[in-house]
């Protein structure tokens, strides 16, 4: 990394308020951050008691909660052996006031459809465990986003939110299936903690990638995304595949930027996921020492 | 009334009993409800009233038909025939007496066994009259059927349209007894529309005569 | 300034062309404009068809697929006629439910097209299986006379659907469609519509373009098939006379000859 | 689903004959390719790996819309048509850029399998993608708060709709003479056992969104649109898993293929605006 | 063609933009170049030393209302205090989708701002020329006819006939000889009699 | 097509929309008719518009007298009205017509900039139509061309009744007999806008409500029987 000189940035009016100047002096943000810094995240796993699978992220003032509940459904007609994921994104109002009504529609729409492309490869996220009888029944699994705070960089705080929670999931296990002349009789199993745990092993993480002029920052604030030419969000595995690309922003990018920010992308992501690893190890152990001091607010 | 239900062949060209009474609602500007032998409508006229800016017309009045099924909810059939019924009024009233104005005619199907739009265009036409509005003409509907022989029989119910190959509806203004609005279902020839066309003229004159005994029996109430 | 002229007094500015006896785009008020029809354009549909009139641009596709029928129809297929009028072909039209025209015209196309094809042929096994046509026509470009262009285009694709054998095994529920014998559609009548429209109460101009349809008191569509008259459609608007609808029908009878002999043509040259 | 009673509705449940559909040539699943050794070997429809399909476009097809364009890749057919700038709708506060509304819809039997009149999440995906495509390249600051509409219809889908549509909607927006940095152009390609293919067909984008058992070689695909004086990326879109160095291999023949189509794109604009001129000249020498 | 016309692409490099090339209307500049924004024709205007570089799209280009611009509008709606129009041309151009506009009380006259009775200055379904003002409303765009050759051109009486204008604030219908009272624009109207076919 | 000649129409006939009565009209000499509502003029005809009773109050002016509820603003007649929102320096008052009207606060007794009528939201108003018509907004004042207010103004409590335009017609017509024949039982305030609304005040809401109903009734009743109603209406109130 050229050790950048400072220089004061240019002065943008964007949206309908005057940004904030960035003073990048040797590789320092305005708030002591450097580019490819996150900023602190709290994980927290099995919040919601009903659900099967939950958890909460916390990314600075981003507050993201989501639940997983599994069900029994008829697989698709052309995917007789393989289960199925889908996700709903609520914005909820107090969030940001421009959330009210359909405000946080388009945004919902958009996280959803993007978390849905990037799981649709089978390489990230295997849905043949999660069939029961193929053709006729498996596991359906509902995951719940809730976006209770908006600080920026929600794509990231989402998906980590996700990743964890499908790890906190317990799909209950399935003993015997009975098929008597087209109709099913399922016998699950009667210990309600028998359950068998998803494989997330190759869940891939999002990882916002932001260009400010000349400069490539991660985890952009709201104030960094509201004057960032060009975002990019990339969906990386533990493993440094990419699952999953989009440009979610107005400006152009030059080829090259592009190709430099997959580079960065990769690299941050590879050690988002090792961080979530150890978080979700961490938070697990806490969780067996079986008296947890709760804390968190749904108390 | 008589006894309406079997018509004897002789009668084929007579109207069914056709009975109406205006003013029957207190909330419309004009409200009249019409039955045709066992087919009723009621209809009600609110006018001038305040228009919606993205229907609002500068020069002339915006009229708007609604056509309200019996039950359930109005479906894509119901819409032709509210088309019908909009524009057959919009013809009627002298739209350019209220600019920047809507006029809403509402018709709600009561009983149907047989020629309900026609019942439907005279329901709204003497709604039309009660309110007061000015109007170019009036306007009187008539509806007819050809059964399997091709021969034309006039104001059908609902039993003898079960043979019929081809039902119309005319709808004629008093003035020069020109047809304001035609929909037919089923196939006939040329011949037979032009037969047909000219039965249900005369009969349509049937209709006008009612509509001036109408006004005769509320004249007193003028003032 | 002949601009200017046209969008300050649309009315006067048509009332001086009709003087002369001719229209804004050169037409004689009788004189329809040319149709053309060319068939199977759209390879995923089972049937499908574009006709251009004018500018009025309308393409129609036909997919077939199996459904169980009706309990108070047990042996009839179904035919399901929609007229889409999109946002794309005219700024009248906003994204969303289809407006009240495009519901018109969709009762209008399937009133006049309901006794193309026996609903009894599309029955596969009675109760259990029968054929659903869908059939969506679209409209390219709006530029009046939409529901004749719809009513060709139907005609036209109908001709073109291939049907594959279907038997119905009783005990397992489920058919068995074999895709290469191919039957055609059996289409009984061929419907064509023209439409007419009064401009000040007296002047006929037949086949209106959109802006003849915008300033005119009142709208007429006579369908016909060979001889017989399927539906004389006049929603209200100025009154005609008799004489007036006889002429509108005999124009409409010399048309819907021409546009079925462009219909066979067409079909005949993409012969498979 | 709300029953929709403003259409003519056909049985609940009807499903496509395909399905139950049993034909004597049955197509193997992966006998994509001609000859088993996909390297070098051409494709089902006879075209080379890295070949892109015969493009045919034409500007000014709707007379009602202030801009249109029609594209043809082969089977793949699309129309869009580009309206006046409107005022925003409930927008009151003063914005300095004008926006872009942006609807992409399939048409129902532009697929194998028949698709619904009302708007589903895919093609609510593709617009917004459609939106972020054409956004760099619109001088926005040149209509503040107004909007300008773009309507894309999707006829045929053989493979590629989404990079046809934006190079369809780039060409209308320049027919509607909306004041532009410059013209878009797309290009998809599609990745399946690190076998990369240009510009992949309805078929062959099936297979690489699949993948093979128990491999975790490269499959997937990217659609990415370009502005060619600039050579800027508007927008780029992959889906599928792959390695960075399969990714930025694949975005130089993406860019390479778009380059290749932004000269047809501007022999079609010429081409429209010689034509408007000579008709424009002929009245007024007569 | 006349003179060698050169036909541009948006995104179509022109020229170097350095001081004696001048980027005008159509175009625009990037690291040092001249850009097309439109498709149209190039126009190159010599002004004394620099050149200015314009591309003139072929037909009207989608324009949108500019303060200062005289625009014909047609008078839709007339209450005590304003009067909605519908902005019909700008200049001489067409416009495909008419903008909405709105005349205020106390920009109708630049006399005696205050006793301005908008009844009797305008009816709706008149034609009236009008001079954009500076944008406050987000849009709708301000109208003025405080000027001498602003106002009414057109209007039709009650018979539908146009009147004719006999004083600055009066036109009379040809048929009826009714006089009706409106803040008529002092310019020579297009049509003088229905009699001139232009 | 000429239209086929109608029977001739003479005064005090029923006629319908479309219907020419030229002839009925051109008894007298031909330049000074005055045409009255439901009538119009169409090139030389004269043509019905409303359907009603033909009339001539005076001679040489036709009317065509309909039933109508629905009131259009007519320049100097008085209304009744409701007073729906009270904004900056204008009242919007409701008459019954297809837009609220406007009554600027200035437009009252003695109203100055500085001291304004207290007129709240809800009150009912008598007041003169100063300007009306097809391309006008209808607008009221409530006080007379020499700044005296009269009877109009704003109406204390009492009771508003809608009813048809022809029942006030009627009602005000000279040979009526409801209102002194009420007027002789108990004393009562009443005042009649020509928008079909009706303000009634009498000493006792058990009168007000009495009087209301004999108005409605009236409608159908001609002068003998309206007497009589009075008469035995005042037997049964005093009785109870």
């Amino acid at each position: 990394m050229v050790k950048s000189t400072s220089y004061l940035f240019f002065f943008i009016s964007f949206g309908n308020f005057l940004s904030v100047y960035f003073i990048f002096q040797n590789d320092l943000r305005n708030d002591g951050r450097s580019k490819q810094d996150y900023r602190p995240i709290e994980l927290e796993l099995d919040i919601v008691t009903h659900a099967n699978g939950s958890a909460r992220v916390r990314l600075a003032n981003t507050d993201i909660l989501v639940g997983v509940k599994t069900e029994i459904d008829v697989p698709t007609s052309n995917r007789p052996e393989e289960g199925k994921i889908e996700f709903f994104v609520d914005c909820s109002a107090n969030a940001t006031p421009e959330f009210e009504g359909k405000g946080g529609q388009d945004l919902a729409t958009e996280i959803g459809n993007y978390l849905g492309s990037s799981f649709a490869s089978p390489l990230s996220f295997d849905l043949k465990p999660l069939c029961i009888l193929k053709g006729v029944q498996c596991w359906k699994l509902y995951v719940d986003i809730l976006i209770l705070e908006c600080g920026g960089n929600l794509f990231d705080a989402v998906s980590l939110a996700v990743k964890a929670a499908l790890y906190n999931t317990m799909v209950p296990r399935v003993e015997t299936v009975a098929m008597d002349g087209g109709n099913v009789d399922l016998q699950l199993s009667g210990d309600p903690f028998d359950c068998w745990r998803l494989d997330i092993t190759n869940i891939p993480c999002l990882v916002t990638l932001t260009k400010i002029g000349e400069h490539l920052i991660v985890d952009p604030t709201a104030e960094e995304e509201e004057c960032s030419m060009a975002s990019l969000v990339v969906a990386v595995t533990e493993s440094g595949r990419i699952n999953s690309l989009c440009k979610t922003s107005v400006g152009s990018l030059h080829p090259q930027t592009l190709t430099d920010a997959l580079k960065v992308g990769v690299e941050v992501g590879v050690g988002l996921n090792k961080a979530l690893n150890e978080a979700l190890g961490r938070e697990e152990k806490r969780l067996q020492s079986n008296k947890p001091e709760r804390f968190g607010f749904l108390k | 009334m008589a006894d309406m239900s079997g018509q004897a062949s002789g009668e084929d060209h007579k109207l069914r009993p056709f009975y109406c009474e205006l003013n029957v609602l207190s909330r419309p500007d004009g409200s009249a409800i019409v039955t045709q032998g066992e087919t009723a409508a009621i209809a009600g006229v609110y006018g001038p009233i305040e228009v919606k800016p993205n229907k609002i017309h500068i020069e002339k009045a915006t009229v708007e038909g609604i056509y309200r099924p019996k039950s359930g909810l109005p479906c894509v059939s119901d819409r032709l025939c509210e088309t019908t019924l909009q524009n057959t009024f919009e013809a009627a009233v002298l739209t350019s007496q209220y600019p920047r104005t809507l006029i809403s005619i509402s018709v709600q199907e009561m009983q149907d066994s047989g020629g309900l739009l026609a019942c439907a265009i005279n329901a709204g036409c003497l709604a039309l009259m009660n309110s007061g509005l000015s109007m170019k003409f009036l306007v009187a509907a008539v509806h007819c059927m050809i059964n399997k022989t091709g021969e034309v029989i006039l104001d059908p119910d609902n039993k003898q349209l079960k043979d019929s190959c081809a039902s119309l509806m005319f709808a004629f203004d008093n003035v020069d007894k020109n047809i304001v609005s035609s929909s037919t279902h089923g196939r006939f020839t040329e011949a037979q529309y032009q037969e047909a066309l000219l039965r249900c003229r005369t009969a349509s004159t049937e209709i006008f005569q009612l509509y001036r005994d109408m006004v005769k029996k509320y004249a007193p109430t003028m003032g | 300034m002949a601009a200017q002229y046209k969008t300050i007094h649309p009315v006067k500015y048509y009332r001086d062309f009709l003087a002369h006896d001719l229209r804004p785009d050169g037409r004689s008020p009788d004189k329809t404009r040319n149709v053309t029809v060319n068939v199977n354009s759209i390879s995923t549909a089972d049937g499908s068809s574009t006709v251009r009139i004018g500018n009025t641009t309308v393409i129609c596709g036909i997919k077939a697929e199996l459904g169980k029928p009706k309990p108070d129809e047990p042996e009839c297929g179904f035919m399901v006629p929609n007229v889409e009028l999109p946002p794309l072909c005219s700024p009248l039209f906003r994204p969303g439910p289809p407006s009240e025209e495009a519901q018109a015209m969709t009762c209008f196309v399937s009133q006049a097209t309901s006794d193309m094809v026996d609903l009894k042929e599309l029955c596969v096994s009675t109760d259990n299986l029968a054929w659903v046509l869908h059939i969506d026509m679209i409209c390219l470009d709006y530029d009046g006379c939409v529901q004749d262009a719809c009513l060709i285009a139907l005609s036209a694709a109908l001709r073109t659907v291939k049907l594959p054998k279907v038997e119905y095994d009783a005990e397992t529920k489920l058919p068995s469609v074999s895709l290469d014998e191919r039957a055609d559609l059996h289409v009984k009548s061929s419907p064509v519509s023209t439409s007419f429209a009064v401009f000040d109460d007296e002047i006929i101009l037949s086949d209106p373009t959109g802006e003849e349809e915008n300033l005119s008191s009142a709208k007429l569509s006579v369908v016909t098939d060979g001889e017989v008259i399927l539906s004389v459609h006049k929603p209200g608007g100025s009154a005609l006379s008799e004489t007036q609808l006889q002429d509108c029908i005999s124009v409409a009878k010399d048309r819907a000859n021409l546009v079925n002999e462009l219909i066979n043509v067409a079909l005949s040259s993409v012969d498979r | 689903m709300p029953t929709d009673n403003r259409r003519i509705q056909g049985p609940e449940i009807s499903t496509p004959y395909c399905v139950f559909g049993s034909s004597t040539e049955n197509e193997d699943e992966d006998g994509c390719f001609k000859s088993t050794d996909p390297l070098s070997s051409t494709r089902k429809d006879g075209r080379a790996l890295l070949e892109h399909r015969k493009i045919y476009m034409k500007t000014g097809v709707v007379s009602q819309a202030k801009g249109s364009a029609y594209i043809e890749l082969n089977n793949t057919k699309v129309i869009c048509s580009v309206f006046d700038p409107r005022e925003i709708p409930n927008r009151v506060e003063y914005s300095q850029h004008g926006e872009l509304f942006c609807v992409l819809k399939f048409a129902p039997f532009s697929c194998t399998t028949r698709r619904s009149h009302q708007q589903d999440a895919e093609e609510k995906e593709l617009s917004l993608n459609l939106k972020r495509a054409l956004e760099p390249a619109v001088c926005r600051h040149e209509f503040p708060n107004f909007q300008v509409d773009i309507y894309v219809l999707i006829l045929e889908s053989d493979g590629g709709s989404l990079a046809a549509s934006i190079t369809c909607a780039g060409l209308a927006l320049a027919d509607a003479h909306v004041p532009m940095y410059d013209l878009v152009t797309a290009a998809s390609l599609g990745v399946a056992g690190d076998v990369l293919m240009k510009d992949p067909s309805e078929e062959e984008e099936k297979l690489c969104s699949q993948h093979f058992e128990r491999s975790n070689l490269n499959h997937g695909l990217i659609t990415v649109s370009l502005m060619g004086a600039h050579t800027q990326i508007t927008q780029v879109w992959q889906t599928g898993s792959m390695t960075t160095t399969c990714v930025s291999e694949s975005l130089t023949h993406l860019i390479q293929s778009c380059e290749e189509t932004y000269p047809i794109a501007q022999r079609c604009l010429v081409k429209s605006v010689v034509d408007t001129i000579s008709k424009k000249k002929v009245p007024e020498q007569s | 063609m006349d003179q060698e016309t050169l036909v541009c692409v948006p995104g179509q490099r022109l020229s170097i933009a350095d001081k004696n090339h001048l980027s005008g209307r159509g175009t625009y500049e990037r690291l040092g170049y001249i850009y097309a924004t439109l498709a149209g024709v190039v126009k190159i205007e010599k002004q004394d030393k620099a050149s200015l570089i314009e591309v003139r799209s072929s037909n009207e280009q989608s324009i949108v209302p500019a303060p200062g611009d005289i625009v014909t509008a047609k008078v839709t709606i007339v209450k005590q205090r304003f009067c909605k129009c519908i902005i019909k041309c700008i200049g001489d151009t067409v416009l495909s989708r008419p903008y909405r506009g709105i005349l205020r009380k106390e920009d109708v006259r630049a006399t005696e701002k205050d006793k301005v009775e908008m009844i009797k200055c305008f009816r709706p379904g008149d034609i009236i020329l009008a001079r954009v003002l500076p944008m406050t409303e987000v849009h709708s765009y301000q109208l003025s006819t405080a000027e001498d050759e602003l106002g009414v051109v057109i209007a039709d009486s009650e018979t539908g006939t146009s009147m004719v204008p006999i004083s600055w604030t009066e036109m009379q219908c040809p048929k009826t000889h009714i006089k009706e009272l409106r803040k008529v624009a002092k310019v020579i109207p297009e049509r003088l009699g229905s009699h001139i076919v232009i | 097509m000429i239209p086929t000649p109608d029977p001739a129409y003479r005064v005090g006939d029923s006629v319908l929309p479309g219907d020419d009565v030229s002839a009925a009209v051109r008894t007298g000499d031909v330049s000074k008719i005055v045409l009255g509502p439901g009538l119009r003029r169409l090139g030389s005809q004269v043509v019905v518009s409303r359907a009603g009773v033909l009339k001539m109050p005076k001679n040489n002016v036709f009317v065509v007298d309909a039933y109508q509820k629905r009131y259009i603003p007519v320049k100097d007649e008085h209304v009744v009205g409701v007073v729906t929102n009270a904004s900056s320096d204008v009242f919007r008052v409701d008459i019954g017509a297809s837009v609220t009207a406007s009554l600027s606060y200035l437009d009252f007794e003695h109203a100055t900039k500085k001291n304004r009528p207290n007129i709240q939201v809800g009150d009912v108003v008598y007041a003169k139509l100063s300007t009306a018509g097809r391309d006008m907004e209808p607008e009221l004042v409530c006080v007379d061309t020499h700044g005296k207010a009269g009877k109009l103004g704003k109406l204390e409590d009492g009771f508003l009744l809608t009813c048809s335009l022809n029942l006030i017609r009627k009602l005000l017509s000279v040979n009526c007999p409801l209102l002194q024949a009420l007027g002789q039982k108990w004393p009562y305030e009443c005042a009649f806008g020509m928008n079909g609304k009706v303000w009634i005040k009498a000493r006792s809401v058990k009168e007000t409500i009495a009087i209301g109903n004999a108005i409605y009734e009236s409608e159908l009743m001609d002068n003998a029987q309206i007497k009589k109603m009075c008469t035995n209406l005042g037997l049964v109130i005093d009785s109870m």
